[in-house]
């Protein structure tokens, strides 16, 4: 008995625990206090947090395999987040149903009433690649070690798009996955803090006064075709881009068709919300101390700050370039917006317009590029995985 | 080295080019598309909801859809009471 | 860079497209319009729909196997519908969980308040059974490439029950499932147009026009008490068909017994309506150009059309009789609910009734052999699967 | 070939028989919970509904329930106005 | 056809019905009694019980493995239970998932308001080991033939607590895990019948009469930061009770910390539900002839009545203590609550309070060691798999 | 056989050990812990619900939700109705 006595404290988390489990730990509480204090993309980091917490309890086994015998009958299972994260994330199955929930809660209207939007959500992209090209540079000066498919999926981040990053990063750099999804859902939640000053230098007042024309109305037909449409384009152009996109216009067909309100609800709510949970954890179990203790992460965070910023910056002068050529005066500050963080990005966009002119109402006028930075970061994520695949 | 920093242009290039090539081309068959259809639909409009895109509250549609039914009860009553 | 350039212009789908893949996109969509349009089915079709519109994607992978190395890991990931197709339907979990909802949607009060409606039920498998025997001579005669099994699977279009039709499909016919299905699930819908001919030929109108005596009032407890009979009838007499009968009273019984709502709730709507969303993604994979642009599907099509208006007349006959031999008159309307295709079927029961006399309200009547048609078609299945595998 | 179509009749007989077969004996089976049933807590009747058995709507259970509370709002209120 | 029509009837439940088989339907259907005119634990004793019901029907195959081709095809699929029970009880995914699902559902209100009741969650726990020792005795003495593992499973019935008990059970002793869920799961549901003779027994009427002062109030930031500690003295001291109480905290932080109540509210509804249907489906899967049948049954139904007996008492001698040493006066009554059962337990501690003094309403003061009784629980589950394994 | 018994003893002892050490650290830690909030933010007070734990019943949250807004839309009704 007192060997048992000694097994039971050998297996206690004083014996056993290393300093980078503890560090983990930390992290994992970290990003569990700025999600419920701070309000960071909660539905996600509180997950991910409690994730990262539970795979860092050493001989928890949160991550453990299952072990098999040679006739197949299981000898010790596997633990809940090696089921999830083998079942749910590098199967990709996980951020496509969040997609299509995301389509499903999508609302296309503002960006059908004006189309020319679409070209800042392209703009936007650029924080992307600029990226990309950092991340390169890091890795071909021997400073980090990060291949082209790391550098690729380091670039997604600056797409602003959750389920987007973790579907690039699963396919292109499990092992970053982590640190990727960490960065992204950050940065997401910091819109409000890093896009404002970018937007302020940028613009002068008096543009960020410009006062936009009212949209026309959007008729229900063309909600239903355009996800139609979006769906023939990316089979034709870009089927690596089908996954993604082809989820998330599944979801906004269910959603503004009209017959199938049922699916829909369940897709924009239980499912979405089983998933949410699911993927919290999963990712958050590559938040262990191996894959997340090093210098690639902090390069990683600091690209993705880049990402972030170039991408607002390349909206917002995007969108000055269109306010010289339309006809129609186009605020810059929407282009800022094309970064995708739906609703996030219009929100500031919006709440900056207003400082500058009380009666400036830009949301929905910034819904439109928000909206079709989801479908940029999208078509950026299938050149990536055919690219590098290719 | 410099082979990883190639590809990286390479990478940067093409896929800008192709993500403005892809949502240009979407401006355009989307433009006719909103043409087409309200040309041959004329009458089929609907306004353009004020509320933001991903709504992040639980189930707006049964605040909706209670605020119908109570719409039309509390109507109803009053008529009722007119009677 | 220009290799990559060409790499992508390849994995375009322009350059990959083959006429198949093209031509079943077409019929994707059209089954996506139907569901929009004409509501067909919408809660099925669509999700089929688009499952074969992304199916057919070239190079998009939607139905891509995952690639392990030799230790075991994931070397590339499957693809979306492959993982639904062989994790939900191959193995028959969707049909049996979305029959489990469909029971806890399901009132038996009617079928109880006249049993001997369930007589009109059998009849109307009548058209599962002809369609059999036309199946097999089509493949005798070899106009066209099927078996036994796949005659059975192509005869159970008659039964109008959708889950039952893919969980015999899949296990009979997997190669037909897509053309079956969507045969299923489309003269489902059609059952307002192919119906009423046949009703009108069959009945005068002075048959029509029968007035039923009103249904008695049926107590909780024989509800309760009635999917435990079956249940074990079933153990009983036909254990082949227990999954799909055990699992739709099973949903009866959560929905009847009145302690379990919060079980019954949720099987009649999130689960239901996640299972759906899949199923009919997983059923638009087997919409292939290989597995369906060939003549056996015009067979199946033309065959399905067959076995509905054999299930019809064959229920229309046999109330008839009923009628003769009744103390209590039948109206011969209602036998043409026995094909199921529920609550459709019924209501064009009592629609062509509401014609003859407008005083003449069937819907109630029709009820009892609807459902009863449900029990029918699994009974049939049950059948199918014991003779085909023994 | 032949065989074929033998096998396909064979299914059809037995199919059809074990159809009828089974569902008289349902008939039967069931005729006889009822009574029984009825004999034995003759007071415990229920109405059977009257809406149709699948459905297809989006949550009936919750507009009911909205109908109910509804209902008994109003009815409150009009008592209260009367008084 | 003659041997067509043989082998049919060599497929019904009349042919190949084995006593074992019929015995353990009748079984399944006396849960299914118990479920629905009992009120006994009906959300999970109903689908035990068809569960139970449909894996002993012969011939249906509810527990079959598929089979596969050397090439890895399907050869025929599996049973639906075979897929839930290694999907989600085997692996230990279901009991998990159910437990976040109750911690989302827990509120440790009225336990912060006085720690001191976790000592009543610790006393009761006494039942478990208790009956593990009693399980020891009947296995040494060569009258059922217990291990180590399976007196420890047998123990965990104790702890009144459903997911523990599958979680355990299927962990140290599959084979038993069908007879311990159906005794766990009975004696909750019994805890009005069991509990208050004891606590008659053991208290006095002025004893049973002690008015407790009122509760204070918790502040909400007490009640996030609770599951933040009990994750983090689980990781320092007994990882292996990390799975369960991780989880649990988990989903107690997503209720209580106010900015997920999307995903608060889908774990405690459509999650748990679905998981609870299949949950009882397998489980069900597990009351097969030659796993239940036996004396082993007849001894684990027997020891978990002691269990349930022992851990009431110890609970209430253990408040009995606390009274006398204590400043503010313990109602002894409460210790009953801290064999879990929530929040059956709690209840009756109530109601035998109010025969006692009608203004004497401890359903509050019960609440905090009816809720420590489950931490407790899980405890001694994590010593049980740690010492069994170690 | 009397190592089995050992072996169940020294479980017991363990285990029960175990469940009082590790709940008596929590008493002290949670006590602690309210001690530091209420003295760090003694403000932020709420009372803590009388319904028990684990609510049983479906959505509450809805009928809640019902309530509200009935009771809005009577109380509205009323007023129009005083106008
Ligand atoms: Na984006
Ligand atoms: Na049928
Ligand atoms: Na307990």
């Amino acid at each position: 008995m007192e060997s048992k006595l000694l097994n039971l404290f050998h297996d206690t988390g004083f014996y056993q625990l290393e300093l980078g489990q503890f560090v983990m730990i930390c992290v994992g509480l970290l990003l569990v206090f700025l999600a419920i204090k701070k309000g960071f993309e909660p539905l996600l980091l509180l997950p991910i947090g409690i994730g990262a917490v539970l795979v860092n309890i050493p001989g928890a086994g949160f991550m453990a395999a299952p072990v098999y015998d040679a006739a197949g009958h299981m000898v010790s299972p596997g633990g809940l987040q090696y089921y999830i994260y083998h079942g749910g994330i590098e199967t990709g199955l996980f951020p496509l149903i969040i997609f299509m929930g995301v389509g499903a809660m999508t609302d296309f209207g503002p960006m059908l009433a004006n189309p020319k939007t679409l070209l800042l959500g392209a703009a936007a992209q650029f924080g992307i690649f600029a990226t990309v090209i950092g991340a390169v540079l890091l890795g071909a000066s021997g400073i980090m070690d990060f291949t082209l498919a790391d550098a690729a999926a380091i670039g997604i981040i600056g797409g602003a798009d959750g389920p987007t990053a973790i579907f690039v990063a699963s396919r292109l750099a499990p092992d970053l996955l982590g640190a990727i999804a960490v960065a992204a859902y950050s940065y997401m939640a910091l819109v409000p803090l890093i896009q404002p000053p970018i937007m302020r230098a940028l613009t002068t007042p008096a543009e960020r006064s410009i006062k936009m024309v009212q949209l026309r109305e959007v008729s229900k037909r063309e909600k239903i075709i355009f996800p139609v449409v979006v769906t023939v384009l990316v089979a034709m152009f870009l089927p690596s881009a089908a996954p993604l996109l082809g989820m998330f216009c599944f979801g906004n067909l269910m959603r503004e068709c009209g017959v199938v309100n049922r699916l829909s609800d369940t897709a924009q709510n239980a499912l979405i919300n089983v998933v949410t949970i699911f993927l919290g954890l999963g990712v958050g179990s590559k938040l262990s101390s191996e894959d997340f203790l090093n210098l690639e992460t902090l390069g990683i965070l600091a690209l993705g700050l880049v990402a972030f910023s170039i991408g607002t910056a390349a909206g917002i002068l995007m969108a000055k370039l269109m306010n010289k050529m339309s006809v129609h005066p186009i605020n810059p500050l929407i282009g800022a917006a094309g970064v995708s963080a739906v609703p996030m990005a219009a929100r500031v966009a919006n709440k900056v317009g207003l400082e500058a002119n009380k009666q400036n109402f830009l949301l929905m006028h910034a819904m439109g590029p928000n909206v079709a930075g989801v479908i940029g970061s999208a078509v950026a994520a299938g050149v990536m995985l055919s690219y590098v695949a290719g | 080295m410099s082979g990883l920093l190639e590809e990286g242009i390479g990478l940067m290039v093409l896929g800008m080019g192709f993500v403005f090539l892809f949502l240009i081309i979407l401006i355009f068959v989307t433009g006719y598309m909103s043409r087409l259809l309200n040309h041959f639909f004329p009458e089929v409009q609907v306004a353009t909801p004020v509320e933001p895109t991903a709504r992040s509250v639980n189930q707006p549609s049964i605040d909706a859809q209670m605020v119908a039914v109570i719409t039309a009860a509390v109507h109803q009553h009053r008529n009722n009471n007119t009677n």
